[in-house]
């Protein structure tokens, strides 16, 4: 057992277009593994029959030992997944505190009686979630940290992705996976985030990520290794530098020359 | 953080609010000619306008936020100063009665709607439920009568029951079906039913309380208080009690949930949230507490009708909730008082009363889509330092 | 026909006590009008009272099913182009269908005053004035309440088109002269019909129910042999893509506003043929029962919605005859039905395919 | 320069974060100028600008010597641009037949709308074969020829093409990109927005290479073809 996530042979039709081709790919506890392709390759894709959004049609997904194949949504986070979205996806009427103690749902007391009239206990569990919320915040956004209760619909872009980030992250997940987070900043603001991210994985050891971003730079940084897709079948694998040398690459993101 | 102690200190502003609302309160139920009615209802408009222009309405809103629980008592104490005013008027004790039980029947839809995003077009059938179950108790059996009330509730939430699958498994508009056909199945049912009385309804007879019975005046040192004063102070309570529950819920990780799920399903599943469990939870309790206010209110009222429950009295209790400000519970109070209180006092032009009715509620639609009083941000435990 | 009195209003303060005291509160308060569902209302179950059944009987409940499924379907067809084009369910159609009934009245009476009594004539000259008075008063709301809300919840269009509804019943009600009682309609249609054993083909019937079809067949030529109606669709399926091709989507909502409401005008005529009678609460159930009608059809399609009218009326038909000793139950059994359809189908029976971005 | 399309510095914000800082180009008259870029680099954006369907904050959109920024996108339509959107958008429920003829709505004269159906058809024969198919059931390729065929309908002065190689087989992408050639050599300008640098520069007269909302490099596709921006646009 060394492969912290494993799909074998992950096969996905959306009506008669195949997103998914047969994908083999696996994630080694503690890496940081790149997904990257031109549009329309099924990096989403996979990542949403990871997560149970989409059922697989064919091939397996084996996640910490368990098989995450046919398993709900709920059942791969409560095994230790969690993910941000190609678009954002937070609830913005909420508060930037409400929205990542969403992520942390299986940490907290949801029994009916405890929430309603054991309000000492739910105190105590309520200002641990905070103190953990707020100690998230202060490595992603410090200007953030006394501002949790503020809706996060009056949030910049590039702020709403950060909290994005802090809700995926809360509930201590051995496996992240990000979607284009630096979607619609610059490249300082891409930069700043792949550092808060690094930041974040140092201190927690048992963290592997699979991100999907365009920016090339930043896959180059932060990756142990890189696979690509093109029409949702993996074309390359390998450390970055290698791949983007790749003839079927350059062909995949350029063109046949 | 100085700002958040001065806004601490000042009760001030919410306090003044309170006051002014209660003698306004009072001069409307007060006066009879429907000249006066009128004018007094634009004064209200006018001055509620001239003091958000002000930054006024700002104010009472954070000194609400801040100190719910102290002003949460002042209110309740303004509204016993209005039914000492009116003790022996058995029309205002009543109006005020009614606006007590629908904000309460308004409260479980707000659980349902405004916090889990389960439609509910049929909150007058449910309401009805509990009424029914009242009436039915009450007269065939000796059940005290507290022990009906929770009945009531139960029923309603039991019943509702039959409506799961469906509202679980639709969405949106194909889910507005489902409770609106249960609401014109419902009243249908009970016209065509003559065991419970058909079109005509039947009696309920009212509360008694270890041997007291609700239904006879009061005598006081000589002062005459309405029958109606009991019922008002029982309908306070459940009012309040209801008041604390669902404040209750909405300040937890119960109430999170719930938003979470209205506002996006399929990232709230990315995040272990069982969408059925929740929305079930929110559709019984909402169910039981409209159930409860429904059987006190058949109690007061001593009738049940059909015609009492129809998918139109659904339609008033969705629209207090858009007018107060979905998800907002004072709000949904307020909404209550206008839409109760206003048509009753128009009665001069009695005609077209649900006519200005509609056009009110159409405008307001318009002009303030997020109604009176939007939903402020959670603060689970409300004047809290950060 | 219990609900088609309801107004929206009289909320619970009718609930006094009758008798334990009468204070000025219950006399204010019991001045609420109860309307009570019309007896006189030909209606599916009552010409039959035998129990046995006979071909005759049959067809005669056939052909009364029918005429109801004609008419939701008319309805249903209006919700279900709205929803098409737009996303949003316009609830104030049922009454709109009311305003075409009583607007096809005036104009009867009106033609009536002139001296004018021709009845093709009068028929024609009261459906067309209907019919375009209706499609401008659907555009009106779609411009003046549906679009600006466009950015809105749901809900808001939802409860903001059933407040418009109560404004269109309540003015009815108040406004026309006696709204507030049904009115006679007049029986412009040949009143012959052909008996065969039990079952008389009525021949207003008949022509209504031609008339019902031909204006569905209208509508489907229009949508699909004509630009107008490939605009329609296009925008359906497609706003963007079609607002890139060229397509003024504000003129499109507007016209097929005016389509549908034209169609619920007509409908409304038909109502008014059929039972000789109108009153201010019709459209609030026919407008009800058609939404749900579009709404187990499947929103969106148009077979959908003529489906699920006549359905229904086969639902409530199936009542009456199922239930022979209390045929009063057959709305129960239909609207239960309804229920149980929508935990079957939760998108309705032709199901459009829906999927998520993610 | 007149240009039949100018760009004037753009901003374009989507969802309150800006997607266009200040983007500006040319398109000649009779030219394939192309505009080239990553995923995210804003191109779609700049598209939906010119369209009017996502109008800029700040810049000017002048096509055809007439300033069509803050037009509904029906007369920016109307003034002579058509589009080929990314993901080809064909109506699924339309036939192919009605497919094109949406795109010629604009067009009033019954005998052009038909005799540019019979133009269509003659170089999409494939087409001719399906009129009465509907566009939903078609593959990926066919659904390519509907929309470029429902582009050219209205005889538009500019055609807006958006990735069309975008999920595409190679082979088909290099027949599109003969295609598209072949429709320009008929005096129909384009503005092709495109991913796939080498086939594009092939096709092109003039190159715009956009990254996070910026026009990096610009230049005739003999000077981009070598340019380190546009490998840097792609590669980091």
């Amino acid at each position: 057992m060394t492969a912290l996530l494993e799909a074998r042979g992950l096969t996905k039709y959306f009506g008669g277009v195949l997103a998914l081709d047969h994908l083999d790919l696996a994630v080694a506890r503690n890496e940081i593994v790149g997904l990257i392709g031109p549009n329309g390759s099924g990096k989403t894709t996979f990542f949403n029959v990871i997560t149970g959004i989409y059922r697989a049609d064919a091939g397996r997904a084996i996640f910490d030992g368990l098989d995450i194949t046919a398993a709900s949504a709920q059942a791969v986070y409560r095994a230790g997944i969690s993910r941000t979205f190609q678009r954002s996806r937070l609830s913005l009427p909420l508060s930037i505190f409400d929205n990542i103690m969403i992520g942390n749902h299986k940490h907290l007391n949801q029994s009916l009686w405890f929430n309603l009239f054991r309000r000492d206990d739910f105190k105590r569990e309520f200002e641990a979630g905070y103190a953990a919320a707020r100690e998230l915040v202060d490595v992603f956004e410090p200007h953030l940290a006394d501002r949790l209760f503020e809706p996060v619909a009056g949030l910049p872009m590039i702020d709403r992705r950060r909290i994005e980030i802090c809700r995926a992250l809360i509930s201590r997940p051995k496996l992240l996976l990000l979607d284009e987070p630096s979607a619609g900043m610059t490249h300082d603001e891409t930069r700043a985030l792949m550092q808060d991210i690094l930041s974040v994985r140092a201190r927690n050891k048992d963290l592997a990520i699979i991100i999907v971003e365009h920016e090339m730079g930043v896959i180059e940084r932060i990756t142990d290794r890189c696979v690509v897709l093109n029409f949702g079948r993996k074309i390359a694998e390998g450390p970055y530098r290698a791949v983007a040398e790749d003839a079927e690459v350059q062909q995949a993101y350029l063109g046949a020359t | 953080m100085v700002a958040a102690d001065e806004k601490r200190a000042d009760l001030r502003p919410a306090l003044a609010a309170l006051g002014a609302a209660d003698a306004y309160l009072i001069a409307l139920l007060a006066v009879e000619s429907t000249a006066a009615v009128l004018a007094l209802l634009i004064a209200g408009v006018a001055a509620v306008i001239v003091a958000a222009r002000f930054g006024l309405v700002g104010r009472v809103a954070r000194a609400f936020a801040a100190h719910e629980d102290t002003l949460g008592l002042f209110a309740v104490a303004a509204l016993l100063v209005v039914a000492a005013v009116f003790h022996s008027d058995h029309f205002v004790l009543l109006l005020l009665v009614t606006v007590l039980l629908y904000s309460t029947a308004a409260l479980g839809l707000n659980v349902q709607f405004g916090y889990a995003g389960v439609l509910n077009f049929a909150g007058a059938s449910f309401f009805g439920i509990g009424a029914y179950a009242a009436a039915v108790l009450n007269t065939f059996t000796a059940v005290p009568h507290l022990v009906v009330l929770a009945i009531g509730g139960l029923a309603s939430a039991l019943i509702g029951c039959l409506l799961l699958l469906p509202v679980l498994r639709t969405r949106g508009h194909y889910a507005a079906v489902v409770t609106i056909a249960f609401a014109l199945l419902f009243k249908t049912f009970l016209e065509v039913n003559d065991v419970l009385g058909g079109p005509q309804g039947m009696p309920v007879p009212g509360m008694a309380l270890l041997g007291w019975s609700f239904n006879d005046n009061i005598e006081i040192g000589g002062i005459r208080l309405s029958f109606y004063m009991s019922y008002l102070v029982a309908s306070l309570l459940l009012l309040v009690a209801a008041f604390i529950v669902v404040r209750r819920l909405e300040r937890s990780w119960i109430g999170l949930n719930f938003d979470a799920l209205r506002l996006d399903e399929t990232a709230a599943s990315c995040f272990g949230l069982d969408i059925a469990r929740w929305q079930i939870t929110a559709f019984l309790i909402g169910n039981f507490i409209i159930g409860l206010a429904g059987a006190l209110f058949g109690m007061v009222g001593g009738f049940v009708a059909p015609n009492n429950y129809t998918f139109a009295d659904s339609l008033i209790l969705v629209s207090i909730l858009l007018l107060g400000g979905i998800g907002n519970p004072w709000g949904l109070i307020v909404a209550t008082f206008i839409v109760v209180v206003v048509p009753e006092k128009l009665q001069g032009i009695q005609e077209y009363r649900f006519l200005l009715y509609a056009l009110m509620v159409i405008v307001v639609l318009l002009f303030r889509p997020q109604g009176l009083l939007p939903r402020p941000v959670r603060h689970y435990f409300p004047g809290r330092k950060p | 026909m219990a609900t088609s009195g309801d107004r929206l209003g009289g909320a619970g303060l009718a609930l006094v006590k009758p008798g334990t005291c009468a204070g000025r509160a219950q006399l204010a308060m019991r001045h609420r009008v109860r309307e009570k569902g019309r007896g006189s209302r030909p209606e599916a179950g009552s010409v039959a009272t035998a129990n046995t059944m006979d071909i005759g009987l049959f067809a005669q409940y056939v052909m009364n099913g029918l005429m109801l499924g004609m008419m939701y379907a008319l309805v249903a067809v209006g919700f279900t182009l709205f929803f098409g084009v737009l996303d949003v369910i316009k609830f104030s159609h049922g009454d709109v269908l009311t305003v075409g009934a009583f607007t096809a009245l005036a104009t009867f009476v009106g033609l009536s005053r002139l001296g004018l009594e021709s009845q093709w004539f009068d028929l024609a000259v009261m459906l067309g004035a209907a019919t375009l008075a209706m499609a401008l008063l659907g555009m009106l709301i779609a411009r003046v309440l549906v679009l600006p809300l466009r950015g809105a919840p749901p809900l808001n269009t939802l409860l903001i088109t059933l407040m418009l509804g109560t404004v269109l019943r309540e003015s009815v009600r108040l406004f026309y002269p006696q709204g507030a009682n049904p009115k006679p309609f007049p029986a412009l249609l040949p009143r012959g019909s052909v008996n065969l054993g039990d079952f008389h083909l009525r021949f207003d019937n008949v022509m209504m129910l031609a008339a019902g079809v031909a204006a569905i067949a209208a509508l489907q030529y229009l949508l699909h042999r004509t630009k107008l109606g490939l605009a329609i669709r296009a925008v359906a399926q497609d706003e963007e893509t079609a607002r890139t091709m060229g397509i003024n989507f504000t003129a499109i909502v507007l016209v097929t506003f005016a389509i549908g409401s034209a169609l619920a005008a007509f409908a409304g005529v038909m109502n008014g043929l059929y039972y000789n009678e109108i009153n201010f609460g019709i459209g609030l159930y026919l407008g009800v029962i058609g939404f749900s009608a579009a709404i187990i059809g499947g929103l969106g399609s148009i077979y959908g919605a003529i489906l699920g009218g006549f359905l229904f009326a086969a639902l409530q038909t199936v009542g009456t005859v199922l239930l022979p000793f209390a045929s009063a139950y057959k709305d129960v059994f239909a609207f239960a039905v309804v229920i149980a359809l929508m935990a079957w189908r939760p998108t309705g029976l032709i199901r459009e395919k829906i999927s998520e971005r993610v | 320069m007149a240009g039949l399309l100018r760009i004037e510095s753009v901003f374009t914000a989507y969802d309150r974060a800006d997607v266009l800082h200040g983007v500006s180009l040319t398109v000649e008259p009779g030219s394939i100028t192309c505009l080239l870029g990553a995923n995210g680099s804003g191109k779609t954006t700049l598209v939906r600008s010119i369209l009017g369907l996502t109008p800029p904050r700040a810049g000017r959109i002048i096509f055809d010597g007439r300033e069509i920024t803050a037009l509904p996108t029906h007369k920016i339509i109307a003034a002579g641009i058509a589009c080929i959107p990314e993901g080809r958008k064909v109506f699924p429920k339309l036939t192919v037949e009605e497919n094109l003829r949406v795109g010629a709505y604009g067009e009033r004269s019954k005998a052009a709308v038909a005799a540019r159906m019979d133009e269509i058809m003659r170089i999409f024969p494939r087409l001719a074969e399906r009129r009465a198919q509907l566009a939903g059931t078609m593959s990926g390729g066919e659904q390519a020829m509907v929309s470029i065929g429902r582009g050219l309908m209205c005889a538009p002065k500019l055609l807006l093409i958006d990735e069309p190689s975008l999920g595409l087989s190679p082979l088909l992408v290099k027949e599109n990109f003969n295609i598209i050639r072949h429709i320009n050599a008929r005096g129909i300008t384009i503005l092709l927005v495109e991913q796939n640098v080498h086939q594009t520069l092939a096709i092109s007269h003039q190159g715009y290479v956009l990254s996070k909302g910026k026009v990096v490099a610009a230049g005739s596709p003999d000077e981009l073809k070598d340019r380190a921006e546009v490998r840097e646009a792609y590669f980091g």
